[in-house]
């Protein structure tokens, strides 16, 4: 087992311009957003981003102008309704929206997690979804059935929020967690994986463990510490939703104009995550989303 | 579960419980070492200003040291009164020194069994190792006895008795049930006998939850609703001290608590930064700020 | 005195029956919300507390949650957090549903089409631009591989459209094929419920029949807020009011925050 | 127009209304089916429904552990008091300690159950033995906690299966829990609650309460179809008030509603079958 301690510049240093990345977490919750945050610090851009259920993550990295294109089978901010960044540059065709269903989205995943060159799904039929460059058409070779061929996807680089982690990388779960994800597959379909965790715990609480573990230390080439870095969003288990923090952001990101204010207020001068969180919320709002541990 | 809508919240603000303490009153405080102090409650009271308190505890902490340093201890009864690795409770020591307030040592298990005893009913009970030393000839309360089964020489230790108790909790719900960690250490077992053992009992909590986030996990409540008078959500509410379970001792804040107690003139500016010049709890985070609660975070694996 | 949703919530729980399993989604917010989650949850709760006491529910990853009291606060961090037999991965899910292991799900969506497909994807305006929605989730899935589907949605010209812009799930028939031969194996749309009044298909033509109107509607009241003109089923029955005691269950049990039927039409 | 209603559930609801806001009560399983309907179920289905009623703040202290557990949730009662039902039925505090954990000496419990095999005029309770202190004729289960239930808990509901004269006497053989010979005086010099000691018995006659001469039993009301010449007959002693007594008070609809549908609708704790027979004075030798 290798020592994969870094802090999130370092890690967010090794995404380049033009990249095909990975977001894992679904809608609002878990998202690896202190990463986020310090990828458009960086001023990285062109990039395309890969989900199962695209929310928080997607809007604000394409607010911030840092992508080109998305493929997903889902982009919005859940009980908040649509995002609005992506819907303004999608509508206006300066992002390209690549729209799956979510089992063809997994299927793409799935293949690429397997080393396949396609996946196969049976959901395609009689829809619109006729990608010419992701989706072909096929014929079952036993059945003479037509199918859909899904090009796999497989990001260059997988960026996952956690909860637990030791220093090498293994990362666990609660008893009690949110499996409306497909983090594992994500990573699974990666080149590489990137992680940010609210806690390190120590290796030997780990091994007593080992079925808490969900990504092993040998998939991860990666992890920093990020108490709250889905704010924010909630991660599940530990915090709720900060929701008047999401009401400043959604009411930025309605307009092009402020949104660029909120970086430049909120974001871009930040030094850390935990800067990021003193310009827009209070230790007494975080001690009132945080989820007791002992419950 | 359902819990009866007219079932009364005991739930209220720090300041209101901090405020059922008045002047010349014994208060319990839980906690030990540097572990769950009450801190907010005891920034609190300092800010009412309230004063001839006797102080009850089995060691005494930075809980003690800024009651005491802030003049509002006229008495103090306990086995220990220390910061742990940050050394003396330098006012304490002061104060002690100048003769302001009036100490009552007791050995440190017999400081425990006296909240055993007054958690058991008892007025007081017996212990055969004083004779020796030079305990009960400082301290008046213990009284030279025979055991009437044995005839041997005992003396009679009074049990712990005080006015009002204050715990601070993991977790509670409205009503006063409290919950605490998974893997529950010696300090909090403590704290739970402080709650059993006086008929006043306040609790601050780190969390404040849903009752029906505890039945789910019943046998981490040890702590009663009937027990429990009133109970404040305080966040970081022991800082700088640790909270087991949830985030550790700020050593930095500690190396400044200490330099400030050389006097008294430094310890008031202590006082003034931190305490009387903060209008509340949240006030008190936002000035110790979230960098470093995050960076003393400790959340135990659940 | 009832209300519309709980004449709604009413009528869908008749159709969920003992020993089958519905899915019910995560909704945004508003009428949108009643649709994914309000109506769906409460219809089982109430189909559980009278006709199918064995009705299961699968709510995302949970299966069977407990349901009483039916959550007063609504987003994801704590939906999941809920007593429940079992948990499932999101992905064996999808695979589940795939193989039919879903005997009802319910459907909504921007745009209904006379055959009952359904857009969730992208709305085409008249400049010929698009407006971009949220994404299809798992609809198409729900569509194609459920046992059947039950659509729910306020009647408005807007939404009951001719032919949907884009297919996310497919109806009774799609660019002119049946289900059958598009190899879709589930049941498909079987009802469409509105606020005004009950549809189902066609054996006939597979195009959306007005088969129930609610108290105080006519097939004129009904006609003039779609876009298409129905077929009318020959025994066209009027709905009578909630039985009372559905209604104070309602009320006084299943949901006495609002917090799934608050937004009525 | 009330609803029909067994003797049982009269008993229970009467029972509620004794409760104060804010008590904490403690029950347990007792030994014995009689005992068991009289010193439990009875017991938690009247605290239960105090609850729901006037008494929001009291607290259900189950066999010492379990606090305010959601008893509707049972579909059998448990034979055990450690038995897997209690276990896992939810509960806002498991108490793991024994038995200094609940400040039972310091009075935190408010209202306390016991059942004996028999209860004097003043209320003294005897669980231990019949005859002989020395060679007893008769060697009972012993006095438990009932020493303590009879002096430190606020007040002490005594609770029997049984009304005849073997078991109300004059004077127990053995006074497991000290009854009012015990006065307000020496309970007060010895440090103790002087308001603490019997408060009430519960019997299938009829509720009873010790306002008669010297804190002696007196009658509070008795249950319907009971006269005072019946409780005459059974009772070894003189109660008090017998022909003034008011017949036990019926419940109310919304009682009923209340026991029936969420304190116990699965109808576990047996209340709405009891059948007064069963619990009967004994014919006599």
């Amino acid at each position: 087992m290798k020592e994969k301690l870094r802090t999130i510049e370092d890690l967010a240093s090794t995404i380049e311009d033009g990249m095909t990345i990975g977001i894992g977490g679904s809608t609002l919750r878990r998202h690896p957003m202190a990463l986020l945050r310090e990828l458009v610090r960086q001023g990285r851009k062109d990039l395309t981003l890969q989900a199962w259920l695209g929310g928080l993550d997607f809007d604000f990295l394409v607010g911030a102008g840092a992508v080109r294109r998305i493929e997903c089978a889902y982009v919005g901010l859940g009980p908040l309704g649509l995002s609005p960044n992506v819907r303004r540059l999608a509508d206006s065709g300066e992002l390209d929206v690549r729209f799956f269903t979510e089992s063809s989205m997994i299927a793409r995943f799935k293949a690429a997690a397997a080393g396949h060159p396609f996946g196969i799904t049976r959901v395609i039929a009689g829809t619109d979804y006729d990608d010419p460059e992701l989706i072909r058409e096929i014929t079952d070779p036993f059945t003479g059935a037509t199918l859909h061929a899904v090009a796999p996807a497989q990001p260059q680089v997988t960026l996952l929020h956690g909860y637990y982690s030791d220093e090498f990388g293994n990362i666990q779960r609660p008893t009690r967690y949110n499996r409306d994800d497909v983090d594992v597959l994500l990573a699974s379909a990666s080149d590489r994986v990137i992680v940010t965790v609210e806690q390190l715990i120590s290796h030997d609480e780990v091994v007593r463990r080992p079925h808490s573990t969900y990504l092993p230390h040998h998939w991860v080439d990666g992890v920093a510490l990020a108490p709250f870095g889905a704010h924010p969003g909630p991660c599940d288990a530990l915090y709720e939703p900060d929701f008047a923090a999401l009401d400043d952001y959604l009411a930025a990101a309605k307009d092009p104009e402020k949104f660029r204010q909120y970086l430049e207020t909120n974001v871009l001068p930040s030094k850390n995550n935990g800067d990021y969180l003193a310009r827009v919320t209070s230790p007494a709002t975080l001690a009132a989303i945080r989820i007791a541990d002992e419950v | 579960m359902t819990v009866h809508p007219t079932r009364q919240s005991k739930l209220t603000t720090v300041t209101d419980l901090a405020s059922r303490v008045s002047d010349g009153m014994t208060l319990a405080v839980g906690g030990f070492g540097v572990y769950g102090r009450p801190m907010a409650f005891v920034r609190e009271l300092i800010r009412l200003e309230r004063k001839d308190l006797t102080v009850v505890t089995t060691t005494s902490g930075q809980e003690t040291e800024l009651l005491v340093g802030a003049g509002l201890v006229r008495r103090l009864e306990t086995a220990y009164a220390g910061l742990e690795k940050w050394g003396l409770a330098r006012r304490v020591r002061a104060a002690v020194e100048a003769g302001e307030i009036e100490i009552a040592d007791y050995d440190e298990v017999m400081s425990f069994d006296r909240f055993r005893a007054a958690q058991d009913g008892l007025t007081s009970f017996s212990a055969n190792y004083m004779h020796g030393s030079s305990l009960p000839e400082q301290n008046p309360d213990m009284k030279p006895t025979t055991n009437p089964l044995t005839g041997a020489p005992e003396h009679a230790i009074p049990a712990a008795s005080a006015d009002i108790a204050i715990v601070h909790v993991p977790a509670a719900d409205r009503f006063g049930n409290a919950a605490m960690p998974a893997d529950q250490m010696m300090p909090q077992g403590l704290d739970l006998t402080t709650v059993r053992a006086f008929d006043r009992v306040l609790l601050t909590a780190e969390n404040i939850v849903d009752t029906n986030a505890l039945t789910r996990f019943p046998q981490r409540v040890q702590i009663p609703c009937f027990l429990i008078e009133a109970v404040a959500h305080a966040p970081w509410g022991a800082h700088p001290g640790a909270m087991l379970g949830s985030y550790d001792a700020d050593g930095e804040h500690f190396d400044e608590l200490v330099e400030a107690g050389a006097s008294a003139e430094t310890f008031d500016k202590y006082l003034g930064k931190y305490v009387r010049e903060v209008s509340d709890n949240d006030a008190y985070l936002d000035l110790v700020g979230i960098n470093t609660l995050l960076k003393i975070q400790r959340r135990s694996f659940k | 005195m009832f209300t519309v949703n709980e004449l709604m919530a009413y009528r869908l729980s008749q159709e969920l029956r003992n020993d089958e399993m519905g899915f019910v989604g995560v909704g945004s917010s508003g009428r949108a919300f009643v649709f994914a989650v309000g109506l769906p949850m409460v219809a089982s709760r109430l189909a559980q507390l009278t006709h199918a006491p064995h009705f299961s529910v699968q709510m995302g990853p949970l299966i069977d949650p407990i349901l009483e009291p039916l959550p007063s606060r609504w987003f994801d961090s704590i939906a999941y957090d809920r007593d429940a037999p079992a948990f499932i991965d999101a992905v064996d899910n999808l695979d589940a549903l795939q193989r039919g292991r879903v005997d009802i799900s319910f459907i909504s969506g921007a745009q209904i089409d006379a055959y009952g497909n359904v857009n969730v994807t992208r709305v085409t305006r008249p400049d010929g631009s698009h407006a971009h929605l949220v994404g299809a989730l798992a609809l198409p899935e729900h569509q194609a591989f459920a046992q059947r589907a039950i659509v729910l949605a306020d009647l408005s010209k807007r939404t009951f459209v001719e032919q949907v812009d884009f297919v996310s799930g497919v109806g009774r028939r799609s660019k002119g094929k049946r289900r059958d031969e598009l190899g879709l194996p589930g049941g498909g749309p079987v009802l469409v419920m509105t606020d005004r009044a009950v549809f189902d298909f066609s054996p006939e033509t597979d195009r959306m029949r007005l088969l129930e109107l609610y108290p105080g509607q006519s097939v004129d009241s009904v006609l003039a807020a779609m876009s298409f003109t129905p077929e009318i089923a020959d025994n066209l029955t009027a709905l009578d009011a909630p039985p009372a005691e559905v209604v104070a269950l309602i009320r006084d049990r299943i949901d006495p925050e609002k917090v799934f039927l608050g937004v009525e039409p | 127009m009330t609803s029909e209603f067994s003797i049982g559930e009269q008993v229970t609801v009467a029972l509620s209304r004794q409760f104060r806001d804010g008590d904490t009560c403690f029950t347990g399983l007792t030994t014995g089916p009689g005992a068991v309907l009289f010193g439990t179920c009875i017991p938690l289905a009247a605290m239960a429904l105090a609850q729901q009623t006037h008494a929001p703040n009291l607290t259900i202290l189950f066999a010492g552990w379990s606090v305010n557990p959601q008893l509707s949730r049972l579909t059998r009662l448990p034979d055990l008091e450690f038995a897997n039902e209690f276990m896992s039925m939810p509960a806002e505090a498991h108490i793991t300690g024994y038995p200094n954990s609940i400040g039972y000496k310091r009075g935190d419990v408010t209202v306390g159950f016991s059942v004996g095999a028999q209860v004097d005029r003043y209320g003294s309770l005897n669980s231990t033995l019949i005859g002989d202190i020395a060679l007893p004729k008769v060697r009972l289960v012993g006095p438990i906690l009932q020493p303590l239930h009879f002096t430190h808990f606020g007040r002490e509901f005594v609770m029997m299966p049984r009304h005849d004269s073997l078991t109300f006497v004059e004077s127990v053989d053995y006074r497991s829990g000290a009854g009012h010979q015990l006065t307000r005086e020496e309970r007060a010099a010895a440090g103790l609650n002087p308001d603490a000691g019997p408060a009430l018995v519960v019997t299938p006659l009829g509720l009873f309460a010790f306002d008669g001469p010297g804190r002696s039993m007196s009658a509070l009301s008795l249950n319907p179809g009971v006269t005072p010449d019946q409780v005459r007959e059974n009772t070894g002693f003189e109660v008090a008030g017998l022909d003034e007594a008011p017949t036990t008070a019926e419940p109310t609809e919304e009682e009923l509603r209340i026991l029936r549908t969420s304190v116990d609708p699965n109808n576990v704790l047996g209340l709405r079958d009891v059948d007064i027979s069963a619990v009967a004075p004994r014919e006599k030798a």
